[in-house]
């Protein structure tokens, strides 16, 4: 056990037990499960991704690429990284991608073999045979975790907030940065992804205002947080930075007791990027080995957890930051063997800080190995002086720092090289984004606290004139060794296994490979080699191919560039992106007043346009389908039927222009409309195709009715609204949609007078009601209004009435019809009886191509008109002319043979003039009414092949049927104008 | 060009892989070619391998503003299906499938062409009615198109598990058997080696910024690294057809949108099939040969050059995407990016000669990369014989000035 | 288990739709006795009827059932040839009252616009959930009256459910 | 996620609009007089530009009205446009 006796922010009195890989182990509240293992000395706590090498912990944060856990007794979620699961009791994970296990790795044959796996070797192999019988194994090799397999139970929030100033990271500079936006009265939101703010200041132990800094963190925090102009959001990761300053993030830990995950929808005006930077790692043989970690991390994991990774270190550095963690591996007891800096002249400050420390420093030193397989044993180098090994048991190692700039990159930002720092640093402004501290390149405590402080002042100077609030001042702090950094890369050819990537394993050798290939831009080299694309996204690994690729082309930096930051920073779950909405909320369920009736009396439903749900038909017990169509069927032609056509759009047009804005609307005309009556009108898209038809009554002198098919509704009032206040601005006229105010009951069938005639009403039910009248009054002394519309041929009674008294009147109705056993009836039989009327349908028929001649609409285009929506594009077709498919009946010459919709249609035998598809069945049904199988279709040059053959090919079975006109009962609509 | 193989990598391993030949040359630009091709993702670099190969052109150029394969052949979802409702489409797309399913063996270059089958969700019965009318016209062509139950689709995808009160019901699936995904990058990298071993001189970072005409004819092309003449230039710029055809003062019917896609962390097998929920967002999802769940949507509801898109769009597809594999909710996205589609106004390929002499066009339209290899070899034939390949005759500008439009999709109804 | 707040629907109200320029307004005015409010959000609360601004050239008066057949004969009497529409929506629109300290953090989820920015008295129209809906602020913070198409009503009573954390 | 500027509202989430196309796009006053070159033209071609746009949009869920903005299709910076009838 190597936890140190005191010290660390953990709590002692809380032992935690939990199961790694099988064995149990024992840690504290407060430990990561990473810190746990490191205090109980467990090395190796994963496989990598190609060569399986046994790995260990390299870094303490979200960056982790080596250590990910199958998280089995919270969700078994994969793929988590084990410096970001706090412990709790019962814990149990397993290392992700190795079997039977972490410590004997059956797949670790692979990195016997890795000669034959250098970058990119399956582009260039397995093409013998098909490439699924190789797919099979590799996929099974490939992924990390596996999937859950229980249904996801976590419940989650999506929410929308607004701030002045949105401050990502609470380190440091991201707390300062807060005090002096919250000074100025605006509305502050702060953002920290840690389980407790402060940033680094958790993990070291530096001086603010002359105390310590946790005590400065938590007393400014507190204030912030308790004032009323400011959020603060814990455990809270900032994923992404999109446009007009819109920034996501998810709350891992909500309040609310019922809540999993809360994702956020924050638009804020400015928004402060303080979110650090993280350590990078150096570039040497065996720099994967389990007991190599981060300077930085090893810091962090004996500061903050009491946790020691080893009794004897070695540290390998290019710059000063390691020089000031002397004190702290000395406090914990370490033996610090030495510290090699492959530079040649580490400054005065950090040599006196390792004399005082009695820490020898060997400068111009290079590791060529490490030894130890599933530990560190000892580490050779070489400097000025030839080659040495020496014992160790753990190497800390640190290559530099990167600034974390994917927010400002998500905004657009163009980071640049800076020299001095060896960094990709935030450039020009993007959007609202201010990067300050580290993510902006900024590594020293006091400088990062100053950026800070004159940041927040700037963000709102420009809005109020002079500051006119008084800016609390930037605290004070201890000196520090200034940051200094020389990038030193290995020399060519190294021997060894040197690793830019942990995770997808790729070393310089495949760095060198792909270049010489002339995969030279970063994009390619990054593709061809898989480095960055990871778990991790290449946060610590890309910067060192980006210096490789430079190093190998003879080129800067700056010239070759990073591969682009996408969102996410860190991942996401899905649950908390799209988990918020569920089952019958994925989109709406829009109803009727007699919706629910409908399902109370046995309607089998069916998804209409426009999100209706609606009656398909009302199977009555031992009923199929057929059945049921077959009975309401004839009780429409015969007796009486009664349908719900509420989800009809129903907009109401007022104004003096009304009947000039229909007539460039309606291919017929509609301003000689007399008041009282309706018209039944077809109305085309500018292209010239069916777009909806519908009856428009005139209800007063400047008052029209326009009822247009479900789910053309929303496509229709966005053509009209769009003509009216974007094209025809000088006409009069205004457009209220009113769908949801009518409900709209049609009685239908011969007997549909006589049952409307049983009520108590002031309306005359007589002749003198024509086909295409409406008449108000009441019934029953309910307000209606009764049209003579018929979209089922037979005589039919449109009641209208207000949605408050719907349900009320449709039940009188039914009473009313009981004795002619009135039979509600469903959309699978409306659609019966269109077709038996051969009522064109624009979303059948139509098809996007069918012009209305083509449907034999001719009768209603009146070409006479200046103008209208369309007339201009059948202007065009009737110029061009050339074959076009016309709307057709087919009767099968087996009246009972079974044609389903969407059938292709072929030619018959013995035709010789034509070959191959033909056109399709638009809709097709067996006619209770004719008692034999009739069908709608669009076939070529349809209108002169009457009473020739074709082939109907469906899927199951085909028919020879003959062509006819598309029309099978009453062509000429004598019982709907009874 | 070596050949690569398993012996050709065990030979290079004795030696360190220190003498891999380069996959193309990356020249100097000459003064002048017979064909010059603007655009060096999967459509150009394989329309110029297509002419080498078939027509025995090779004095060919691909210009590439930036990296090969970086447009949205770099940013698909590795899709290859056909199926499709017209008679005009669906022979075309069948013929781009034969020929991804050979590309491998051709080019000597793992395409990784894996044929997992696409099972489209049927939750309505208007989409009933489509399957059906798809089905029965990919029939006449031979593409094989099954209704399947609902058991055959449980029984096909394991991790099926739709929520009991799911808003639209799974009735039951429409299954293509030879839909199949395909590596993108290694499509462009495939095509560029097999291209510059014919003799075609590929030439990135260099961007067109120009194109020079005489008495309505082609003469040659201003790029960033100087005047290049040549009488016939071929554009294949997915996302960019308008910037570069307004070169020539050709307007095209496209609007280009974002399309996004976005991966999961890697994951063992769990899902074998390409799935689309097409009834709620138009989701499709499937799951790569390196374990990470790849989903897309529709477009981006707005046009875009920005390269990035919209988030609603990724929540509204994870939406849809839980609803039917409820255990996902615990999968994280790993990355999302976005590709730019010049989006036809029928939804349909365009692949043509202009007004311009010598001038021709190949705007991929929604959804490029399946059609990569037909598209490629019908626009090399367009270019080498100046008259469209059988199977691309409809696939002309002709088509929106006759208004005979290949209406498969993408027609906005307020236009 | 769920957010503290009450949602339960309004009935017994009328509600008018009036479409007009500003010189038309004129005459509703004068029908009402009362000036319209012209600015974005803004509305005029009386104890006889609400006039709610959605728009340069849009109203709603709203007002008890009662009154909804008197006041929409006047109102379309008062504008009859002009450029105008008078349209009783009452049964269009289904209107719900959320009351509670948490209101906000149930209808942010909702509304993508800055509720924090509405004072008590105001309204607005915007996109919510999946249906788009008309907000009147009752008291900032703790009062809201939300008035959706009246087709959508039992989707967003399922959806103020889901919202407050209730099962659905 | 944009967030367009409506006169009237003030700025809203894109997911309250509709984009309605090019400004430039004018219906012909007399269409039949287009050639069938120039009426292909108005139906289906765009000027698609990588830059600044002027186009409609739609508050579909706010106060319904049409505007114009200027919108530049590769930062999504956006300008508003003066209402020309006010």
């Amino acid at each position: 056990m190597t936890r140190l006796a005191n010290g660390g922010v953990i709590d002692r009195q809380r032992p935690l037990r939990f199961t790694f890989n099988g064995k149990r182990y024992q840690g504290y509240e407060g430990d990561t499960l990473a810190s746990a293992l490191v205090a109980n000395d467990v090395l190796i706590v994963g496989r990598s991704f190609k060569y399986h090498r046994p790995r260990g912990l390299l870094t303490c944060g979200p960056e982790e690429p080596n250590a990910l856990v199958q998280l089995v007794s919270d969700g078994d979620q994969p793929n988590l990284r084990a410096t970001e699961i706090p412990l709790r009791e019962d814990l149990e994970a397993r290392s992700v991608n190795c079997w039977p296990s972490a410590k004997f790795d059956l797949r670790a044959i692979n990195s016997v073999l890795a000669p034959l796996f250098p970058a990119g070797f399956y582009y260039k192999t397995f093409m013998a045979g098909r490439w699924d019988f190789y797919s099979r194994f590799i996929r099974q090799a490939a992924g990390l975790g596996h999937s859950p397999k229980e249904r996801d139970q976590g419940r989650y929030e999506r929410v929308n907030h607004h701030a002045d100033v949105l401050i990502v990271g609470a380190g440091p500079s991201g707390i300062q940065a807060a005090r002096v936006s919250a000074e100025t009265g605006h509305d502050v939101m702060v953002l920290d992804m840690q389980e407790s703010p402060g940033g680094h200041l958790l993990f070291h132990p530096r001086q603010i205002d002359g105390r310590a800094a946790s005590d400065w963190v938590s007393r400014e925090v507190g204030e912030l947080q308790a004032r009323e102009n400011v959020t603060w959001l814990q455990s809270t990761t900032a994923t992404g930075y999109y446009d007009h300053n819109m920034v996501i993030a998810v709350q891992h830990e909500p309040a609310e007791s019922w809540l999993k995950e809360r994702l956020w929808h924050i638009r804020a005006s400015k928004v402060v990027i303080a979110t650090g930077a993280v350590e990078r790692p150096l570039i040497f043989p065996g720099n994967d080995r389990p007991g190599v970690m981060l300077a930085d991390a090893a810091v962090r994991y004996i500061r903050r957890f009491a946790a020691v990774p080893g009794k004897r270190v070695l540290i390998y550095t290019n710059n000063s930051t390691p020089y000031a963690h002397l004190e702290t591996f000395k406090t914990a007891g370490i033996e610090i063997q030495s510290i090699l800096d492959l530079r040649k002249s580490p400054s005065e400050a950090e040599l006196s800080l390792a004399r005082n420390s009695e820490v020898p420093v060997i400068v111009d030193a290079r590791i060529t190995g490490v030894q130890g397989r599933s530990g560190v044993k000892g580490v050779t180098y070489q400097n000025g002086a030839g080659t040495k090994t020496v014992r160790c048991d753990f190497v800390c190692h640190s290559g530099g720092w990167n600034p974390l700039i994917h927010l400002y990159s998500h905004a657009g930002g163009r980071s640049r090289f800076e020299q001095a720092s060896a960094a990709f640093v935030p450039g020009e402004r993007a959007q609202g984004a201010y990067p300050i501290g580290g993510a902006n390149g900024t590594f020293s405590l006091a400088e990062g606290l100053k950026e800070a402080t004159d940041v927040a002042n700037t963000l709102f100077c420009e809005s109020v004139g002079n500051s006119a609030w008084s800016t609390p001042a930037t605290p004070a702090t201890e000196d520090e060794v200034a940051y200094r950094i020389d990038q030193i890369w290995p020399e060519k050819g190294l021997k060894g296994k040197a690793f830019v990537d942990f995770q997808n394993d790729v070393t310089t050798a495949d760095i060198a490979l792909a270049v010489r290939e002339n995969f030279q831009s970063i994009e390619h080299v990054k593709r061809y080699t898989t480095a960055g694309m990871a778990v991790d996204q290449g946060k610590i690994g890309n910067p060192n191919v980006i210096g490789l690729v430079s190093r190998e082309l003879g080129e800067e930096q700056s010239s070759v560039g990073t591969t682009t930051f996408r969102p996410p920073f860190a991942p996401v779950s899905f649950g908390a992106i799209g988990g918020s909405e569920r089952g019958p909320l994925i989109i709406p369920a829009r109803t009727t007043p007699m919706t629910a009736w409908n399902i109370e009396n046995g309607a089998a439903m069916d998804e209409a346009g426009a999100n209706f749900r609606r009656p398909f038909f009302f199977p009555r017990p031992g009923e199929v389908m057929e059945d049921a169509v077959a009975r309401e069927a004839a009780a429409v032609r015969t007796s009486c039927g009664i349908y719900d056509g509420s989800p009809l759009g129903t907009f109401e047009l007022q104004g003096p222009d009304t009947g000039e804005l229909l007539n460039r609307l309606y291919t017929n005309r509609f301003d000689n409309l007399p008041v009282g009556r309706g018209r039944f009108g077809l109305m085309l898209r500018e292209d010239g195709r069916l777009f909806d038809d519908g009856v428009t009554f005139r209800v007063d002198q400047n008052r029209y009715l326009m009822s247009c098919g479900t789910g053309a509704a929303g496509p229709v009032y966005a053509h009209i609204d769009r003509l009216l206040q974007t094209e025809w601005t000088d006409l009069n006229v205004y457009l209220v949609n009113v769908s949801a105010a009518w409900a709209t009951m049609c009685v239908c069938g011969p007997l549909a007078r006589v049952v409307l005639g049983k009520l108590e009403s002031d309306i005359a039910l007589d002749p003198t009601f024509q086909f295409l009248d409406f008449r108000d009054g009441a019934l029953e002394g309910i307000n209606v209004r009764v049209a003579r519309v018929s979209y089922t041929g037979e005589l039919s009674f449109e009641v209208n009435v207000a949605r408050r008294s719907a349900l009320k009147l449709w039940k009188i109705l039914m009473e009313a019809g009981k004795e002619f056993d009135i039979t509600p009836v469903g959309s699978e039989t409306s659609g019966v009886l269109r077709i038996e009327k051969g009522f064109i349908s624009p979303g059948h028929e139509g098809d996007n191509i069918t012009n209305p001649f083509d449907a034999g609409m001719g009768w209603i285009v009146d070409m006479t008109k200046s103008d209208f929506i369309g007339k201009r594009s059948l202007l065009r077709d009737i110029k061009l002319g050339g074959e076009r498919q016309h709307v057709v009946g087919l009767l099968p010459d087996d009246e009972r043979a079974p044609v389903a919709d969407g059938s292709a249609l072929l030619p018959a035998q013995e035709s010789n003039s034509r070959s191959g598809f033909q056109g399709h069945v638009t809709a097709a049904c067996f006619s209770p009414t004719l008692k034999r199988t009739i069908a709608l279709a669009l076939l070529k040059d349809g209108q002169n092949r009457h009473g020739e053959k074709v082939v109907i090919s469906g899927l199951e079975n085909s028919c020879v049927a003959t062509v006819t006109e598309p029309a099978f009962y009453d062509p000429k609509g004598e019982r709907m104008r009874a | 060009m070596k050949r690569f193989s398993i012996f050709s990598i065990a030979r290079n391993a004795l030696t360190g892989h220190r003498h891999w030949e380069k996959m193309w040359r990356s020249p100097d630009p000459k003064r002048e070619y017979d064909v010059v091709i603007i655009g060096g993702g999967g459509h150009g670099l394989g329309a110029a391998y297509f002419l080498a190969k078939e027509h025995g052109i090779t004095n060919v150029a691909v210009l590439e503003k930036g990296w090969l394969g970086g447009g949205n052949t770099g940013r698909n979802t590795m899709t290859v299906r056909s199926n499709f409702l017209r008679e005009d489409s669906v022979p075309f797309h069948e013929m781009s499938l034969d020929l991804y399913h050979q590309l491998s063996r051709d080019l000597n270059y793992n395409l990784m062409v894996s044929q997992r089958g696409m099972i489209t969700f049927i939750q309505s019965s208007a989409a009933n009615r489509i399957a059906l009318q798809m089905a029965n016209t990919m029939h006449i062509y031979g593409a094989e198109y099954r209704m399947l139950t609902l058991d055959e689709v449980k029984q096909k995808i394991p991790i099926f598990d739709p929520s009991p009160n799911m808003r639209l019901p799974v009735r039951g699936g429409v299954y293509q058997p030879r839909a199949s995904m395909v590596r993108h990058d290694a499509v462009a990298w495939g095509f560029a080696r097999a291209a510059d071993a014919r003799g075609v001189d590929i030439i990135q970072n260099c961007e067109v910024t120009g194109i020079q005409q005489e008495k309505g004819a082609v003469t040659g092309v201003e790029t960033t690294r100087g005047l290049i003449k040549a009488k016939k230039v071929g554009m294949a710029v997915a996302g960019h057809g308008s910037v570069v055809a307004s070169m020539v003062g050709q307007r095209l019917p496209i609007t280009t949108q974002p399309l996004q896609a976005w991966v999961s962390e890697p994951v063992k097998p769990v899902l074998n099939e390409i799935v689309v929920i097409r009834s709620y967002y138009g989701t499709y999802l499937m799951q790569s040969d390196k374990g990470e769940i790849v989903v897309g949507q529709g477009a981006d509801p707005y046009p875009s050059y920005a390269q990035r898109g919209t988030f609603p769009i990724i929540e509204d597809a994870t939406t849809s995407m839980l609803e039917v594999f409820p255990s996902f909710g615990r999968l994280k996205l790993l990355r999302h990016w976005a590709g730019m589609l010049d989006i036809p106004y029928d939804g349909s390929p365009i692949i043509s000669k202009t007004n311009t002499c010598g001038f021709y066009i190949d705007v991929a339209g929604s959804g490029g990369f399946k059609t990569t290899p037909a598209a490629a070899n019908t626009f090399a034939h367009l270019i080498a014989k100046d008259t469209p390949h059988p199977l691309a005759e409809k696939l002309g500008l002709e088509r929106f000035s006759s208004g005979r439009l290949i209406q498969e999709g993408g027609v906005s109804a307020n236009r | 288990m769920s957010y503290q707040v009450e949602v339960s629907s309004l009935a017994h109200y009328a509600l008018i739709n009036l479409r007009g320029e500003t010189q038309v307004t004129t005459n509703w005015e004068a029908v009402l006795d009362v000036t319209f409010p012209k600015s974005a959000h803004t509305a005029l609360i009386s104890r006889a009827f609400s006039i709610l601004s959605l728009a340069s050239d849009h109203w709603w008066v709203r007002t008890a059932l009662k009154n909804e057949d008197e006041l929409f004969h006047r109102l379309s009497e008062a504008v009859s040839g002009e450029h105008a529409a008078v349209t009783v929506v009452t049964d269009h629109f289904q209107g719900f009252s959320i009351k509670g300290p948490d209101a906000v953090a149930v209808l942010r989820q909702g509304f993508s616009l800055d509720l924090r920015r509405l004072e008590s008295g105001q309204c607005t129209r915007g996109g919510f959930a999946r249906c788009g809906a008309t907000l009147q602020v009752v008291e900032s913070g703790r009062a809201y009256e939300l008035f959706v198409e009246a087709s959508y009503s039992e989707y967003v009573e399922r959806w103020l459910k889901m919202a407050q954390g209730h099962t659905f | 996620m944009l967030e367009i500027p409506c006169p009237w509202c003030g700025p809203r989430n894109e997911t309250e609009f509709v984009c309605a196309g090019e400004a430039d796009r004018k219906r012909p006053a007399n269409p039949e007089a287009e050639t069938e070159e120039a009426w292909a033209d108005y139906l289906f071609n765009t000027t698609n530009p990588k830059g600044v746009v002027r186009e409609w949009w739609w508050h579909v869920s706010g106060c319904t009205r049409w505007f114009q903005i200027d919108r530049d299709t590769v930062t999504h910076e956006i300008t508003p446009v003066k209402d020309p009838s006010k």
